[in-house]
């Protein structure tokens, strides 16, 4: 059993766990948008980042590759942790806009606006569909090419992969393709249309539990109401 | 080149104290100087020689941190071939009416003896080419 | 276009059809062949044993590799930063108006290819252009139109 | 061998190779040849002297004179009036800026007098392509030591204390390093050089593969049985065919002598090297990503931990340091880890090289101890700027240092107070900007090289990157925004933050620093749509000084687009509509009648 500390909180995990899996494990919330159980790790959304360390040495890690390491402290919502996450939601939106899973992180994560140039390309190379592709399908019919802002999913030579069976895979687990999200006006990135606009608790109560005096201030559960 | 030899500890000694000594020269220094003098007067006179016949001397001695270079004429065309010692922390010493063998002489006496050619001798002190 | 089996085939057993060697290979494959014809990938990938997508991924990572088929001569120009300052950009800018392509591609004749790359490390004769591995160094946008000419000439004769 | 009463020493690295240096070797030996000066003199090609600016160099010994500029039309009259009359030439000597005199010895010119030569002991001294030329330097004196008196531990205590630090721009203890992967238990274990120098402006290693080759794989060997591995790759971009050839030369030789393989000295110690090219990616010179280049595969970066001394190269624990790291390693075991400690600063030991390039006037690569000022570098050594300018400032660390002012030119050079100030020591790669360079251009470079050069996998580096340059270009362009430049600082700041390796870690630093030394120049890109160094396209325009012309009509035969009016005698005229500022009347123009106007100046006419 390795043990640390997460969010000021003891914990235990087991030899080869992630920080994400920790997480899970204890019920603590990481956003997540390319990881996918029964897949390998790939690190590159980086909405599941977590502060480790402390002090000036203190770095962000994605949770879902760092492995939990005995006597580690870490911390899953500071406000560095939530700078880089809101950032990550707003580059990937302004790569595909019309993606709700994307426009559903935007609501939650309180990104309200959109500052660089919309792409509309639809594609936020998570490589979800790379991986079920090689590793769950065992077919390995389209991968990345290139490298740097040139880099796209595809297949060789851009043609009709002469091993891929049609079997839908990748659109199945696609965050882009799968759930699509218009909008309310198509030149806007963000709709915010889709939000539950109350906290969670009015559900249950008339009044506000939540203990945060400040309802939403921590963003996890609701948003402001917008009309 | 020391061959398809698998090296032993004690033959990198060997090597280096062989190729040391020829290497030295790069570093612009060495235990000894000699300036032949090749201006157009002293290649007339057989300057060349002298140099082949220096070079042979200090190759066959197997001396080798010993620097040759040239120098243009001196002034003196009338005592061409000459040649100018130089000994660390010595003035430097010029010959004149050089031959093969009186270069061979002043190379085992001098150089490597240390005591100068008397006869041969025309001047010590003079400038040097630096 | 057909490709040369055999040729392929000696290149990859001369690095013993190994997985870790598939960039060794395709360095050899790009020498041989001036490009990285598709054909040839594919018999690569059968070879080592891989998916054809992950040959391709590395070929396309790397700058070395060019899946389209390169002119008779290649013309690099240096970026590197000692070269930028030293006003690459403008010698680039000459070059694609003189062969009327962009970098990174190839004359429609097929005579260049103009190639960008970050840095040959001479800096000190910057700005540098290199063709066919002669360095012109110290260019000037007036070098450049004599530089092309006597790559240009032996082919039109 | 044998005794010659001259060597010239002809330099034969890729700066002097590129100007035609084994040309120049090739006309001298046939120069000797006519001569008859063949078995006097011997003609040697050595590897990089550094001072690239000047070359091709021949270095004449004993008598230590420096020639330089050569040309195959100077050898005739050199090898005449020098190795035969004695007279060495003075016009093929260096002649400092500003002064008349030329310097006849290379130990005199201000260049090579404040250098401190440790890693790069032997340029310019040996032939790389021979082995006992670098046993007779002393060349694997260090490694009997280490594999006949030492055990792995006192080589690892001996790095330790030494106080060395990784040469390839982090900075890590190698000592520890190395410590970590001895205690790991698993085999095979492995070593990897390093040689991925992807950084535009800089080419130590290069240099140091090219003129010692030998040094490296002495290092390497050393390493090898400090960690116990028994199998080792120098890893060289193709770029560097010289490099390479030479590195196989050299571990062809080893293996002759008994240097690598079997029984090594016969120490019982066994390791072989195997050379693997990149293909040109600046992402594998970072260590995750080289292991994969290594194993074939494409060079993206995978999280660390584990460590590559952990996991490594097939997963096994693997020790990775660069070039320059490998070739220090013999120094401090040949003259001890004391003798090192005494070079540098308190927390940076022993020397460093840097390449010192663009604006300068002595192009080329330094070795010089750390600590010492940005200023004895581009002043002392470097020999200023050219063309009477102004020193802007100086970029260091490669596309991710940063760009430091004059003010900080007083800064003493070690890997502290480089990454205090914004940059960091990055491979040692210096280029000195002038007043004409702009640096929101100079940003946008850096971020157009790291967008092409990313791997793609962490959306922070590859969209923050795309982003950032999208934004620096739009503000070259006159299209900023007041806006812009906070946001450029929050996305610089979380790119760094948010990434996974080096490379993104380092990404924002290019708009970190010149936004921090140099906001003014954004802000005249913004709010007067200006740019103040006259770089920046779309903010300037081309304009004829009358009082200057002459009507020679240069200017309009060398301008692409007939944009130019007038004719002999007569004061020209450019046509704005038809301009594309490519800038070729500028050159074409030798009496400086055409000059760069800023924005503000065409809106006054």
């Amino acid at each position: 059993m390795i043990t640390f500390r997460m969010n000021g909180l003891e914990v235990k995990a087991e030899e080869g766990w992630s920080l994400l899996e920790t997480a899970k494990f204890y019920g603590l919330a990481i956003p997540t948008l390319c990881h996918h159980e029964g897949l390998t790790e790939f690190g590159g959304c980086r909405l599941c980042v977590v502060e480790i360390g402390e002090g000036l040495r203190s770095k962000l890690v994605s949770a879902c590759t760092y492995p939990a390491e005995e006597g580690l402290v870490v911390r899953t919502d500071t406000t560095r942790v939530w700078a880089a996450r809101r950032m990550m939601i707003e580059l990937m939106l302004a790569m595909a806009p019309g993606s709700k899973v994307l426009q559903d992180l935007a609501s939650k994560f309180n990104v309200t606006r959109v500052r660089f140039k919309l792409r509309h390309g639809e594609c936020v190379l998570c490589g979800l569909c790379t991986r079920i592709c090689a590793e769950q399908m065992d077919a390995a019919a389209i991968g990345f090419q290139q490298r740097g802002h040139k880099r796209k999913i595809s297949t060789p030579f851009d043609a009709r992969s002469e091993v891929c069976r049609l079997c839908g895979a990748c659109m199945y687990i696609c965050p882009a393709c799968q759930l699509r999200c218009q909008g309310p006006d198509a030149d806007t990135a963000i709709c915010n249309g889709c939000l539950t606009m109350e906290p969670s608790c009015l559900d249950h109560y008339d009044d506000l539990q939540c203990w945060m005096y400040d309802a939403g201030r921590c963003g996890t559960c609701v948003q402001e109401k917008k009309s | 080149m020391a061959g398809t030899k698998k090296l032993r500890i004690q033959d990198l000694a060997k090597i280096r104290e062989k190729t040391k000594s020829l290497m030295a020269i790069r570093e612009g220094e060495g235990r000894a100087r000699v300036t032949v003098h090749m201006g157009t007067c002293g290649i007339a006179a057989g300057a060349r020689e002298i140099m082949e016949a220096l070079l042979d001397e200090i190759g066959r001695a197997k001396i080798q941190d010993v620097i040759v270079t040239t120098s243009g004429c001196a002034g003196l065309c009338n005592k061409e071939p000459m040649a100018t010692v130089e000994i660390k922390n010595q003035p430097p010493v010029k010959y004149g009416d050089l031959t093969p063998e009186k270069i061979k002489k002043i190379f085992v006496q001098h150089i490597l003896g240390g005591q100068m050619v008397a006869e041969l001798v025309l001047g010590v002190g003079s400038e040097t080419m630096y | 276009m057909d490709t040369d089996k055999t040729k392929v085939q000696s290149l990859i057993d001369k690095h013993q059809g190994l997985k870790k060697n598939l960039i060794a290979i395709l360095l050899d494959i790009q020498e041989s062949f001036n490009y990285l014809p598709p054909d040839a990938l594919r018999q690569v990938a059968k070879s080592l044993g891989m998916p054809l997508i992950d040959v391709c991924g590395v070929a396309t990572f790397y700058r070395a590799f060019s899946l389209t088929p390169r002119g008779k001569h290649i013309c690099l120009v240096c970026l590197g930063t000692a070269c930028h300052v030293r006003g690459g950009p403008k010698i680039l800018e000459e070059l694609e108006r003189k062969l009327d392509v962009p970098a990174g591609e190839t004359t429609k004749d097929g005579q260049f290819t103009l190639e960008t790359v970050a840095c040959l490390g001479c800096c000190a004769i910057g700005p540098v252009v290199v063709i066919d591995g002669e360095y012109h160094g110290h260019a000037t946008i007036r070098k450049i139109g004599p530089i092309l000419t006597k790559y240009q000439k032996p082919q039109a004769s | 061998m044998k005794h010659y009463r001259a060597h010239l020493l002809v330099c034969a690295g890729t700066g002097c190779v590129s100007c035609g240096s084994f040309k120049i070797k090739e006309a001298l030996e046939k120069e000797i040849k006519t001569r008859g000066l063949q078995d006097e003199v011997q003609v040697v090609a050595t590897g990089c002297n550094g001072f690239c600016e000047r070359g091709p160099i021949v270095l004449v010994q004993p008598d230590g004179i420096f020639y330089q500029l050569l040309t195959v039309g100077d050898v005739p009259h050199l090898v005449e009036e020098h190795l035969l009359k004695g007279r060495p030439v003075k016009k093929l000597m260096y002649v400092p800026p500003a002064e008349k005199q030329p310097v006849p010895k290379m130990k005199d010119i201000e260049f090579f007098k404040h250098q401190r030569l440790i890693v790069l002991r032997n340029r310019g001294r040996i032939d790389p392509e021979k082995i006992e030329e670098y046993i007779a330097f002393d060349g694997y004196e260090a490694l009997g030591k280490a594999l006949t008196e030492m055990t792995p531990a006192a080589i690892i205590d001996e790095i330790l204390f030494s106080g060395l630090r990784g040469r390839g721009g982090a900075g890590f203890p190698t000592g520890k390093k190395w410590a970590a992967c001895a205690k790991e238990k698993a085999t095979p274990k492995y070593l990897i050089c390093n040689g991925d120098e992807g950084d535009p402006g800089a080419f130590m290693d290069r240099s140091v593969l090219e003129a010692d080759p030998h040094a490296v794989l002495e290092g390497m060997v050393i390493g090898a049985k400090a960690i116990g591995a028994s199998k080792g790759f120098v890893y060289i971009r193709h770029e560097y065919p010289l490099a390479l050839k030479r590195m196989e030369i050299a571990i062809t030789q080893a293996r002759e002598n008994g240097l690598l393989g079997q029984d090594i000295l016969g120490s019982g110690f066994d390791f072989d090297l195997e050379i693997v090219q990149g293909a040109g990616a600046f992402v594998s010179g970072e260590e995750s990503a080289l292991i994969a280049s290594v194993e074939g595969k494409i060079a993206m970066p995978r999280q660390r931990p584990p460590y590559p001394a952990q996991k490594g190269l097939w997963g096994k624990p693997t020790v990775i340091n660069n070039v320059e790291t490998w070739a220090t390693v013999p120094n401090i075991i040949r003259r001890g880890a004391d003798w090192f400690q005494g070079l540098g600063t308190e927390t940076s030991k022993g020397t460093k090289i840097f390449a010192l390039v663009g604006k300068i006037a002595n192009t080329g690569l330094v070795e010089v101890p750390m600590g010492i000022t940005l200023r004895e570098i581009v002043y002392g050594i470097g020999g200023g700027i050219p063309d009477k300018r102004d020193f802007k400032a100086v970029q260091i660390g490669g596309p991710s240092g940063g760009c430091l002012p004059a003010k900080l030119l007083d800064l003493p050079v070690d890997y502290e107070s480089l990454t205090a100030a914004g940059a960091m020591m990055g491979s040692g790669g210096m280029i000195v900007m002038d007043d004409k360079t702009c640096m929101v251009d100079i940003a946008k470079y850096f971020l157009n090289f790291l967008q092409d050069e990313s791997c793609g996998k962490c959306v922070s580096c590859r969209e923050g990157t795309q982003r950032m340059y999208e934004i620096v270009k739009g503000i070259t362009e006159g299209e900023g925004k007041e806006s812009d430049l906070a946001l450029l600082e929050e996305l610089a700041q979380i790119t760094k933050d948010a990434s996974m390796c080096g490379l993104g870690q380092t990404a924002g630093n290019p708009v970190l620093t010149t936004l921090r030394y140099f906001r003014h120049e954004y802000e005249a890109h913004i709010l007067d749509k200006r740019c103040p160094a006259g770089v920046c396209k779309k903010l300037i325009r081309y304009v004829v000084l009358s009082e200057k012309c002459t009507g020679c009509l240069s200017c309009k035969k060398a301008c692409p687009t007939e944009a130019i009016k007038g004719t002999l005698k007569e004061i020209h005229l450019i046509d704005q509509s038809k301009c594309i500022k490519c800038g070729a009347c500028k050159e074409a123009c030798r009496f400086e009648a055409i000059e760069e106007q800023r924005e503000e100046a065409i809106q006054i006419i």
